[in-house]
């Protein structure tokens, strides 16, 4: 432990509404150390990462720089007073110059006033090369991978001169070279004395960085220790804490008829030689990083986003156009990732959300009859044991509930295969059992579902078979006996193929092409 | 007994007695309180405002309730909500500029129904759609006129264009046909017609049409604009560009806006009747209509105070007059 | 906790009523105003006058209103208005029998619509850009179709039928089709599962794609719909008038979306009923009406209805922002109490 | 999913043949398909680029050119104003009603107010839009009714003539320096100024900014709503330049004045290579735009094509800019798609 704190949080307490996200977390940041945060999904980490950028106020506890009580308001506050946050998403001005993106609203000015833009490209231009990206300060953000455009946020941050970086999950969407560069570019901080706190669901990249971890679970700080007090497995059994049997009640069901074939899929740029198979009866976990085209595959299978190559075939029949429609028409239904931007008609009551997929069956007489609209409703939502009215907007209610509700509309349209794409993301625990009760429940009546999940223990615990994902590509299928976390974290890094470039991940040259 | 009744009776018991003027009871008083409305092409036309005060002027002078209202856009239907009003109001005469021919038929019929006089002044409607028309000048004339003005000042022979007001404006379209009707004679075979631009009557679009009339057409001699807006708008233009001198104008404008063109030689001569009296005769037309001392029958004659008497012609047509022809010598004697 | 979601609830849906029952209070004060302030204002004539003065722009409203409720937006439906009347003149003029001339306005209309669609839909334009553009492309057409001419002699039984009222009733002949039409809307929008599916477009674009909704093909018909109805507020306005000219219904779309807004359907989507779009038609109408008959300048017409567009939107946000400044500063002021008074710098 | 489309045309993608070269900057293109159509025009009509016809050009497309600097402001920051033709009826008669009532007053007081007067319309467009929180499309629709009825009511018939206008002022719409008119100066010197502003000032930058991503502007700590105030501010103050300018170069003025350019100014702004969905564009661009839609009608005109074609031929030339705009932002994305080289 080299000195005070940079940074420190105190007890916090957050919750929304009836939802409790944070409970008494106490988390410090030291300088010129990388201090990893890890837990579950919907341990809490993004509200604490939301709560240190100034985007939320914490309900209750303190935040304290260098020994002195902070609040910050606004997302301003926070970075005038030294805080720079990278988000999972760049949130950049994607029409305008990197450089510009960089010094937006501080531009360097020359003494006449007038922007210098020589001396913010020569800022940004050094930047550039002491991360030996080879971009030009004058290039437009539009056109850049999400991994340059992690960059230009990074540089954002460092001229800033923050005293604290926090990064959520910035390695999610980044290739193997790029994590390295990264990499390279956090020592270099480090040795400048900042204060890191890296979000990551990347065990080898978090030993492979940090000084210190801390593991969160159900919004509870659960361990936190010295990196050299660590191990893989501690840190896992920590994340998951609890008896995976207890969880997850999948019962063993003998598989039926294939339902869903799909071969040689490819998109351009997103995923290719994807092919796999359901069964009835069947859970298939498909795991793998975020960014390795897990969800991508989903979409395209459903058919919202097209294909460039490939067959989906549902109970033997090859679908031919590629539309959701056919999809639902064949017995498709996919939960997507997002419910509120995906998943929901948020100003609408949960009822119309419900029948939203199965209008077809609410016409009497060609019109709509509320009647059929509210059985139907009830039904469904019923079997999810939602709480709350049907008759009210969805955006009242609780995550737990708002994905209950996008279930309940899925069952409604009684698939044969269900995709449920990250089905408990930021769920509190009761409605997460309850989701895994009904998928159990739902595999035993003889649906096939695909589970697309980021939290393993999950995964593991109610899939009969994982496929891995990374890179766009399948890695790996493994039975239920073979699929541990190491396994498919094995896979999803793609150490497989190339295990010796994670171990040189953390200093070696950067080979310039 | 209130004193209007009074007369009315009196007037029939004179007439009845045999003691009135012989003819088709042309001495029955005027009826006073007459509701008259007028109703402008737009409201926000100078022309048409100098017009419809000229109506005002009548009525106040004969003791009648007048009003004008109107649209300010000069849509065929913009008109229509008025005239329906005016049926509504019960007002007794409607006197109107019609922005369509046709478009109004249907609802002024409606009026008429209602035993509400139609009287139309500037621009006509189908004459199944009123009783009389105020016609500011013989249209025929008006063409002839324009054409020999320009004529002379061109030598009979040169490409001209025409700048009109809006496409379908009734009393310009009539004044264009008699124009061509008067280029077909033999001393006119050298001048040829090249374009008839519109300027609907707005300032900026007759000005850049002018613009383009001259670009386009670099061996134009002359220009006609029948519309008030159009010739200020043109002058405005040739008067600060080379054509000045060389590109002759002519054509129907009030002196107060062209005074200055005439005394800077852009324009020689244009002509105008007075607006004023076009409203001014409309509303005695009407005032008389309503008092029953005219049908509006080819023959009627009636009085219309200052302006004397005035005879209907063929269709229901009264003639203000011969117009004014205006030019550097006369121009300052007159101020509308 | 479910105590006060209830609260919300409640509170929402009142806010969700009362814009109906807003417009429709001031139809009622508009229309006792216009009977005190006027006594022809109650009479016969004046309503079948006032009902068919702005029948042309109460039709294009109502698919605009659905395309507003999608979230798109259609300002050339004017430009269409012209373009129907102009050929339906031309065909006049050349001897096509009037039923086959009134079918060929009504499938280009819809063609015209189809185009914005097409454009909309396939190429991914912003409808806002687009329909300005076909809003002087079309008019174009028709000036270019009819140039200065004007085509008046149409049938009788034809013009009858745009200036007549339904025997026994001061109901004019137009504003019944709009009537007609208006149900059709009113039944597509909240009772069958198009209007379903138009709502969770407007409510939330890609969550109704994730639930199988063919966005594509209904916005494309809402514009091929929006074209054919703009060509029969077209056909209506000639037989009105008599009178087909290019320049025919210039203007109107601001008309037409003045009312939309008005009536309740926001700019953003996803909100709007077939009544508040009618009750706000009805409550131009007469505003329009009573000022005329009171001799109030035309001008003023203008001033109101733009002050009520804006007021229409203005004060719900006024209610909206303040009772959620009143909430942050009440969270701050709990903030302030359990975090023992600290500042940031 | 829907990804809003934006477009780029400063890519420094390699390889994309000399027709990306040419699309890559709006500038270059609209320059370069000015020229076309000059020469074509003057090969067909050699008055075409005679003096005369050249200072007309430059006339007609002066207070449309200046109006689109404001509109650009407003169109980079994703708004729209459509009012800019009602401030420009009521200040064009504003200015003409000064020098009827008080002869003699200097043309600088009255240009001063008529600029005054539009901020203030502005404002109230601002104040609507920013604080009000009202979509910019119905605020400024709601004020195009409310200014022009304002306008009908105070003017009504009356008509302000070039008489009644000191000739000192009119000289602005006709005399000339150096060949090119004053008016053209006028806005070729405001051109600069705006360019400058947008391209050297903090300020400038966050029109842009706020354009290109709303929610990134916030995190990046711009003042969204008084930026976006002070655009409608500045639409509204060009708009009472442009009111009095309209009355220097017509001399004539009644309550119509300006009525339905905001449509021209639009369609000319996004001509000109201003995105409608924000954050991309230059001054210069929209006033090429301009520039090109005027020496097309002006074109038009020379080769006799009846004047009732012109305005088809404006709408499709903005379905074709936005057209191509989609087109060349499509191709950005899908190259900048591959996000793994192998796949």
């Amino acid at each position: 432990m080299s000195s005070e704190p940079t940074i420190e949080l105190v007890d916090i307490y957050k919750s929304f509404g009836s939802t409790r996200v944070l409970e008494g977390v106490t988390l410090p940041l030291f300088p010129g150390e990388v201090h990893s945060l890890m837990g579950e999904n919907g341990a809490g980490k993004s509200t604490l990462v939301k709560i240190m950028a100034g985007l939320h106020l914490a309900d209750q506890g303190a935040i304290r720089m260098d020994g002195h009580e902070v609040l910050f308001r606004s997302t301003a506050q926070a970075q005038h007073a030294g805080v720079s946050v990278i988000y999972q998403e760049p949130t950049l001005f994607r029409d305008l110059s990197i450089a510009e993106n960089v010094f937006m609203h501080r531009q360097p000015k020359t003494p006449y006033g007038w922007i210098d833009y020589a001396a913010m490209n020569r800022a940004v231009s050094a930047h550039l090369k002491q991360l030996g990206v080879s971009l030009r300060p004058e290039d437009p953000v539009l056109g850049l991978s999400i991994a340059d455009q992690q960059i230009v946020e990074i540089i954002k941050a460092l001229t800033f001169e923050a005293k604290v970086l926090i990064m959520d999950e910035p390695t999610a969407a980044l290739s193997v070279e790029e994590v390295k560069r990264l990499f390279q570019v956090v020592e270099r901080l480090r040795g400048k004395e900042v204060a890191v706190m890296f979000v990551s669901h990347r065990l080898e990249e978090v030993f492979a960085i940090s000084q210190r971890i801390t593991v969160m679970r159900d919004g509870r700080v659960v361990g936190s220790g010295p990196v050299k007090e660590w191990t893989t497995d501690e840190v896992i059994r920590k994340m998951v804490g609890r008896s995976l049997e207890a969880l997850y009640p999948k019962e063993k069901v003998e598989p039926g008829k294939v339902v869903l074939r799909v071969r040689d899929l490819r998109r351009a740029g997103v995923f290719k030689d994807i092919s796999f198979e359901v069964r009835q009866g069947e859970i298939v976990g498909l795991a793998g990083l975020v960014g390795a085209g897990r969800s991508e595959v989903a979409r395209a299978i459903f058919g919202i986003d097209p294909l460039d190559s490939g067959e989906v075939s549902v109970s033997e029949t090859t679908l031919r156009n590629h539309t959701p429609q056919d999809a639902m028409a064949a017995g498709m239904g996919l939960v997507p990732e997002d419910r509120q931007q995906q998943g929901l008609v948020m100003e609408m009551t949960a009822t119309r959300n419900v029948t939203l997929t199965v209008l077809h069956q609410l016409r009497r007489f060609g019109l709509v009859s509320r009647e059929k609209e509210r059985q139907i409703a009830a039904r469904w939502t019923q079997r999810m044991l939602l709480k709350g009215h049907i008759e009210e907007p969805v955006n009242i209610l609780s995550g737990g509930n708002q994905q209950k509700v996008v279930l309940a509309k899925w069952l409604a349209t009684e698939p044969r295969l269900l995709i449920v794409d990250e089905p408990t993301r930021g769920v509190d625990v009761g409605a997460k059992s309850e989701v895994h009760r009904t998928l159990g429940q739902l595999a035993k009546e003889g649906m096939a579902i695909i589970m697309i999940s980021s939290d393993l223990p999950e995964v593991i615990g109610m899939a009969d078979r994982v496929l891995v994902m990374h890179e766009g590509k399948l890695t790996a299928e493994l039975s239920r006996s073979e699929a541990t976390e190491e396994a498919i974290m094995f896979a999803a890094t793609g150490q497989a193929a190339s295990k010796t470039k994670l171990r040189e991940m953390k200093n070696v040259p950067d080979p310039q092409e | 007994m209130n004193p209007r009744a009074f007369a009315q009776t009196f007037v029939a018991v004179l007439s009845l007695t045999g003691l009135g003027t012989i003819g088709y009871g042309q001495d029955k008083p005027i009826k006073k309180d007459l509701k008259i409305t007028c109703v402008p092409k737009n409201i926000n036309n100078p022309y048409m405002v100098t017009q419809s005060n000229g109506a005002m002027d009548a009525c106040k002078e004969l003791g009648e309730q007048g009003k004008v209202v109107g649209p300010s856009e000069t849509g065929a239907s913009a008109q229509v909500p008025y005239i329906n009003t005016a049926i509504t109001q019960r007002q007794n005469a409607i006197l109107i500029a019609a922005n369509d021919p046709n478009a109004l038929v249907p609802y002024l019929k409606k009026a008429m129904e209602q035993k509400i006089k139609v009287v139309t002044l500037d621009s006509d409607t189908a004459p199944e759609g009123r009783s009389i028309f105020i016609n500011q000048a013989s249209a025929e004339g008006i063409g002839q006129s324009l054409v020999q003005t320009l004529a002379k000042a061109i030598g009979n022979s040169g490409d001209f264009a025409i700048l009109s007001a809006t496409p379908n404006a009734t009393n310009q379209n009539t004044w264009i046909k008699y124009m061509q009707e008067e280029l077909k004679k033999p001393e006119y075979k050298d001048m040829k017609l090249v374009k008839i631009a519109y300027g609907n009557d707005e300032d900026q679009k007759s000005f850049t049409e002018t613009q383009g009339l001259l670009q386009a057409y670099p061996n134009l001699k002359g220009i006609i604009s029948p519309t008030s807006v159009g010739i200020a708008a043109a002058a405005r233009y040739i008067s600060t560009s080379p054509y000045k001198g060389k590109v002759v104008l002519t054509g129907l404008g009030t002196p107060n806006q062209l005074r200055e063109f005439v005394k800077d030689g852009t324009i020689k001569e244009f002509e105008l009747w007075k607006p004023a009296d076009v409203g001014y005769l409309a509303a005695y037309a009407a005032a008389q209509l309503c008092s029953g001392n005219i049908q509006g029958k080819e023959g009627e004659t009636f009085s219309a105070g200052k302006l004397g008497n005035r005879t209907v012609g063929k269709d229901g047509v009264v003639l203000l007059g011969p117009p004014t022809v205006f030019n550097a010598d006369n121009i300052d004697q007159f101020n509308f | 906790m479910s105590q006060n979601q209830t609260g919300t609830s409640t509170r929402r849906l009142a806010r969700r009523v009362s814009w109906e029952t807003m417009l429709a209070g001031l139809l009622a004060i508009a229309i006792l105003g216009g009977a005190l302030v006027n006594r022809d204002f109650l009479t016969v004539e004046n309503w079948s006058n006032l009902l068919a003065n702005f029948v042309e722009i109460a039709l294009m409203a109502l698919p605009l209103s659905l395309i507003v409720i999608t979230g798109e937006i259609d300002l050339s439906v004017a430009s269409i208005l012209g373009l129907s009347s102009s050929l339906l003149g031309l065909l006049w003029e050349a001897k096509v029998a009037m039923p086959l001339a009134i079918l060929l306005c009504l499938l280009l209309g819809a063609a015209a619509g189809a185009l914005n669609g097409f454009l909309i839909v396939r190429f991914r334009l912003p409808s806002l850009a687009v329909t300005i553009g076909t809003l002087a492309l079309l008019r174009g057409f028709a000036y270019i179709l009819l140039g200065d001419k004007a085509v008046a002699d149409f049938p009788p039984e034809y013009t009858a039928f745009g200036i007549g009222v339904i025997p026994f009733t001061f109901i004019p002949m137009p504003f019944a089709l709009f009537i007609i039409l208006a149900v059709v809307f009113w039944i597509l929008l909240h009772h069958t599962t198009v209007g379903r599916r138009l709502y969770a477009i407007g409510g939330n674009q890609t969550a109704a794609l994730f639930s199988g909704v063919d966005l594509k093909r209904l916005k494309m018909l809402l514009f091929i719909a929006s074209g054919a109805i703009s060509a029969l507020a077209g056909i209506v306005y000639t037989f009105r008038f008599s009178s087909s000219r290019a320049d025919n219904g210039t203007g109107f779309e601001l008309s037409a979306i003045a009312a939309v807004f008005l009536g309740g359907v926001t700019v953003q989507g996803g909100k709007g009923t077939v009544t508040g779009v009618v009750l706000s038609l009805l409550l131009i109408g007469i505003i329009n009406n009573v000022l005329t008959l009171a001799d109030v300048a035309n001008e003023i017409l203008r001033i109101v209805t733009g002050s009520l567009l804006i007021a229409s939107i203005l004060l719900p946000n006024l209610i909206a922002s303040t009772r959620e400044r009143w909430r942050v500063r009440q969270r701050l002021r709990e903030i302030a109490k359990f975090g023992a008074a600290s500042t940031a710098k | 999913m829907f990804p809003t489309h934006k477009n780029e045309f400063k890519s420094g993608s390699t390889g994309l043949g000399w027709l990306n070269v040419f699309l890559r900057s709006r500038e270059a293109s609209l320059v370069l398909l000015i020229a076309v159509l000059t020469t074509v025009t003057t090969a067909l009509n050699p008055r075409f680029l005679s003096p005369q016809s050249l200072k007309d050009l430059m006339l007609n497309v002066s207070i449309i050119a200046l109006l689109v600097l404001g509109q650009t402001v407003i169109i980079l920051m994703r708004q729209i104003d459509l009012s800019i033709s009602s401030i420009v009826g009521i200040t064009a008669f504003l200015s003409g009603t000064l020098f009827l009532n008080h002869p003699g007053i200097p043309s600088l007081v009255v240009v001063a107010i008529a600029i005054l007067a539009g901020l203030l319309l502005g404002a109230i467009n601002a104040a609507l839009i920013a604080w009000g929180k009202i979509p910019a499309l119905i605020t400024t629709l709601g004020t195009l009714y409310i200014f022009r009825g304002a306008n009908y009511a105070w003017v009504h018939g009356r008509q302000v003539n070039a008489a009644n206008v000191p000739g000192s002022f009119l000289a602005i719409g006709t005399a000339t320096f150096l060949g090119i008119p004053i008016l053209t100066w006028i806005v070729l010197i405001l051109l600069v100024i705006f360019a400058i502003g947008l391209r050297q000032y903090r300020a400038g930058r966050e029109y842009y900014a706020i354009g290109s991503n709303p929610t990134a502007a916030v995190l990046a700590g711009i003042n969204v709503s008084r930026r976006i105030a002070t655009g409608f501010a500045i639409s509204g103050a060009i708009a009472g330049l442009a009111g009095a300018l309209w009355l220097a170069r017509f001399g004539t003025v009644d309550a119509t004045a300006g009525e339905g350019i905001e449509l021209t100014v639009i369609t000319s702004t996004v001509v000109g290579g201003v995105a409608i969905t924000g954050g991309v564009g230059t001054v210069v661009g929209a006033v090429l735009g301009a520039l090109l839609l005027s020496v097309f009608s002006s074109t038009l005109v020379f080769l006799r094509v009846p004047s009732f074609w012109q305005q088809a031929f404006q709408g499709a030339m903005l379905l074709l800019a936005i057209a191509l705009d989609a087109y060349l932002a499509h191709r950005h994305a899908m190259r900048s798609r591959v996000k793994w080289s192998h796949v």
